[in-house]
């Protein structure tokens, strides 16, 4: 199911345009990292992917679907895409863990047994079962934010989009989430992930679309990241793993053709000279 | 709902410098002046000089102007047709008689000019700057206190609302009538316990920056214009001498 | 349902401020007391009062489709007692008319009379008289939140109806108008106001 | 001003000890970090310092002023030390950013005038000066930090504590964060910051503190962060600077002496290879 994005733009009432023509392609399967400032239009572009905003121009499609703004239409792109914002807060509305991962299954209209089967595949993914059947307020962040991404996967999309996952946890809870994440990736959940966090996108991310003023660029992390016009006009800074590369690859410390992507894979070339 | 139109309105204003007391005195005096002059011209001539006001020295953005209009039309418009429809005293079902209608058209202007009249209030005070002159023209300190949390807390719990909302229209929470009672009565409940939560955590935050029981600040400072009051009293009486002259 | 600006006539609007004042002037006291003797109240009656503004927010299932919001005034009567809530109520109300334009500046007595003062006393008696008679807490309140808002609109139709007497029917044939005209959205917006104040309960319970 | 902690012991009424027994000294005009992972007690110690919380045994001081949980013990205490919490809502109770400011000088009991003056100085030093006419409610999350931390500067505390005044910033907004605890640093502030970002402590901290189970260990930065059973049992990760620079010495292509604390005092070391 490819994600499809042609020539979106969006404006607010009375404002200029927010997004200007947006184009993206989202393959099946893929992890994608999306990176911007505050201000780069990065959350109107989430919640025109979810929906939740009508776009003032232009095609959004999933696995051909094309998304319309009625009712059937948006019921549909919500059982394919489903958002996951920054704060878990804003996701758990219902006195425990389990009856808010079953809000999605049971307006979907299933039956009472398969939203049962779908919150324990849910929290089983995200490493939530022993949660269950705790009060959310009783929870920590970092189980908050996973209890509110298992509300979302019950309902089974094809495609996850999530707003700075990471933001907020403490090194430990980020690691389970990363891992979460490749549960769902595993599993064959295509994963869109907003975050400022340029080393975790280029660890992580099979593509990055870097955002600004409106208007996007879409190609591979190592590269898109490492282009001074790229992330000067976005103001994001280059991941340190790429600068520290380039400046080792110059002096001769490691191969000419080396490109780590991360903290492990650097060190493990560090370790073979 | 979006932060209100009116709001971000009286934010950017440039009547902002004017005295809130000075625009109550302008706003109050053009409604008064609506209600107990006859409608034609009165409420022709308030309505002509409060949306000039508005949207002229007081710059406010027609768009903004428009969507704040949009809410008290409706029950305008709804009120205005249950005026005008009259019952026949002989046969059956609803009329409209030439009595009725003037009824109806005169109670529409004295809507649409009130209405426009405490908009040039709304679309050029923020609430902050009322509630201080509040507090300086004798209302309780404590009512005071309160009307300011609550309109601090107020944009909090909308912003908390506006995103649960989302999130359950996402998770398909209002695709029937029973999903959205149910969506209804989790977001209200969910917002209920988050304003206390909201107000147990802003009282340990105060209480960290010496709150002792009394709430004062130091805030904008608008002093009253002679020039702005004479122009006030300048057009009210323009407005009487008219609407009595035609009368 | 708040009664726009310039729809009462001077005379009318000055009453209805008249019969509202000493109410809110309780209320008032009653606020400046609490926070006298704890101070911090202010913060848990700005919640409330917060809480209040933002409950007309939240949509209601209709009957017409179109979306309907709760008035709020029965939930606040159980929680907050009608004599605090005749104060808060007149906070919200003046903040709805300047930040919305719902209502106005000299309607605002008379919406203040029918949304702060007989809604929530309406709500608060309904639900004493029921746990009185031994009726379950459910019941209460769920009498609480719909018959105050049925009495909001009844007070609402007759200030209107007053107002503006129909040429021929007169005062009550205009009431009766009103009635009729608000009756299509409100009845089931009343029951709406009671089954989510029951469920709202319901979840407060469990936490 | 130093501040100084001995024995801290805190538990809540029927629970174990949160703290048990923590000893700190902060030397007048430092930067602090304080890691931990979530859980490790860090927001009790940082609540116990700002006098939220009354300690069950142990004493805290500040410039030598010993903290008494009275009204006057307090008052005191708080003209020397404010705290600035994760969420900036916690601390914002006014609409008006220039009325927020002001209420704490107000409570210090400062002329009308000097509280104006304190304020102005105050936003000046969070280059938050433009934000001042504009209402609480309009500004972003970065903004209301920078606010935050205006109305506990506007009260002149000695010894600044700032709850995570990094999170959900994106970069841009993180670096303007840390440019104004720079110049509350040159003007002679005490800063103590909590965070889950390693790499940010040992580039910003003249000493680190790190909690784990209701103990804490104090030492230089490159060392406690650099010490295999300190991260392991308070659940950190090395910073990325440490790992890549003992791979470094370890070839030969940086000085056996070299201690780099960021990226670019290490970019720096190999621009000079």
């Amino acid at each position: 199911m490819n994600t499809e994005v042609a020539g979106l733009t969006f404006a607010y009432t009375g404002g200029p345009p927010v997004l200007a023509g947006v184009d993206l392609k989202i393959p099946s399967g893929s992890r994608i990292a999306v990176l911007g400032a505050n201000g780069s239009g990065k959350s109107t572009l989430l919640r025109c992917l979810s929906g939740a905003l009508k776009p003032t121009s232009g095609r959004i499609s999933v696995g051909g679907h094309e998304l319309r703004h009625n009712r059937s239409g948006l019921r549909r792109h919500r059982h394919l895409l489903q958002l996951i914002t920054q704060d878990p807060d804003d996701q758990l509305f219902s006195a425990s863990v389990r009856e808010d991962v079953s809000f999605g299954p049971v307006n979907q209209g299933l039956s009472e047994e398969e939203v049962r089967a779908r919150c324990e595949e849910a929290l089983d993914l995200l490493a939530a079962t022993h949660l269950a059947d705790r009060p959310t307020h009783q929870l920590s962040f970092g189980e908050r934010k996973r209890v509110a991404i298992a509300s979302a996967v019950a309902m089974r999309p094809a495609v996850l989009v999530l707003d700075e996952p990471t933001a907020g946890l403490d090194p430990a809870a980020g690691i389970e989430a990363v891992d979460a994440l490749a549960r769902l990736h595993e599993q064959g959940t295509t994963l869109v992930m907003a975050t400022h966090d340029v080393d975790l996108a280029l660890a992580w991310a099979d593509e990055v679309v870097v955002l600004s003023r409106g208007v996007v660029r879409q190609g591979a992390p190592a590269e898109l990241l490492d282009s001074d016009p790229v992330l000067e006009e976005a103001r994001l800074r280059r991941p340190w793993v790429l600068a520290v590369a380039a400046r080792l690859r110059a002096l001769g410390v490691i191969e000419a053709e080396s490109r780590p992507r991360d903290e492990s894979s650097l060190l493990a070339l560090l370790a073979r000279e | 709902m979006s932060a209100p139109a009116l709001d971000t309105a009286a934010w950017a204003s440039p009547w902002r410098r004017y005295s809130p007391g000075d625009k109550v005195l302008l706003s109050l005096g053009l409604v008064i002046s609506a209600l107990v002059l006859p409608p034609w011209p009165a409420s022709g001539l308030v309505t002509a000089i409060a949306l000039g006001l508005i949207l002229g020295p007081g710059r406010v953005p027609p768009h903004l102007l428009l969507r704040a209009a949009r809410g008290p039309a409706a029950f305008i418009v709804l009120g205005t047709v249950s005026i005008a429809i009259t019952w026949r005293t002989s046969g059956f079902g609803p009329t409209v008689t030439s009595e009725s209608l003037t009824a109806a058209a005169s109670t529409l202007s004295h809507a649409v000019a009130g209405t426009s009249a405490v908009l040039l209030l709304a679309a050029t005070t923020p609430m902050t700057d009322l509630l201080s002159w509040a507090r300086r023209r004798g209302v309780p300190e404590a009512v005071v206190d309160v009307a300011g949390l609550t309109y601090r807390l107020l944009f909090v719990l909308l912003e908390s609302v506006s995103a649960v909302r989302s999130a359950q229209t996402a998770r398909l929470g209002y695709t029937s009538r029973r999903a959205t009672l149910r969506s209804a009565s989790g977001l209200a409940a969910a917002t209920l316990t988050r304003a206390f939560d909201r107000a147990r955590r802003l009282e340990t935050g105060l209480a960290g920056r010496g709150f002792e029981g009394v709430m004062r600040t130091v805030g904008e400072q608008q002093s009253s214009s002679r020039s702005f009051e004479l122009w006030t009293f300048a057009s009210l009486a323009l407005v009487v001498a008219v609407s009595l002259g035609v009368a | 349902m708040h009664i726009a600006e310039g729809y009462l006539p001077p005379l009318h609007a000055a009453a209805w401020t008249l019969a509202a004042a000493p109410f809110v002037v309780h209320g008032a006291r009653c606020v400046v007391r609490e926070v006298r003797e704890r101070p911090e109240s202010r913060l848990l009656l700005g919640a409330a009062g917060a809480f209040t503004f933002v409950l007309s927010a939240i949509k209601l299932p209709s009957v017409t489709g179109s979306s309907s919001h709760p008035t709020g005034t029965g939930l606040g009567a159980v929680l907050f007692r009608p004599p605090v809530m005749a104060m808060l109520g007149t906070i919200v109300l003046l903040f709805q008319a300047l930040l919305l334009a719902h209502g106005g500046l000299t309607t605002l007595g008379a919406n203040a009379f029918s949304m702060a003062i007989v809604g929530p006393w309406v709500g608060y008696g309904a639900y004493r008289a029921c746990s009185a008679v031994g009726l379950s807490f459910w019941v209460g309140v769920f009498a609480a939140l719909s018959l105050s808002d049925l009495a909001t609109y009844v007070v609402t139709s007759v200030q209107l109806g007053l107002a503006h007497p129909d040429p021929t029917g007169g005062v009550l044939g205009s009431i009766g108008e009103f009635l009729g005209i608000f009756a299509l959205t409100q009845i089931p917006l009343a029951v709406a106001e009671g089954l989510l104040g029951v469920l709202v309960f319901r979840i407060l319970a469990r936490i």
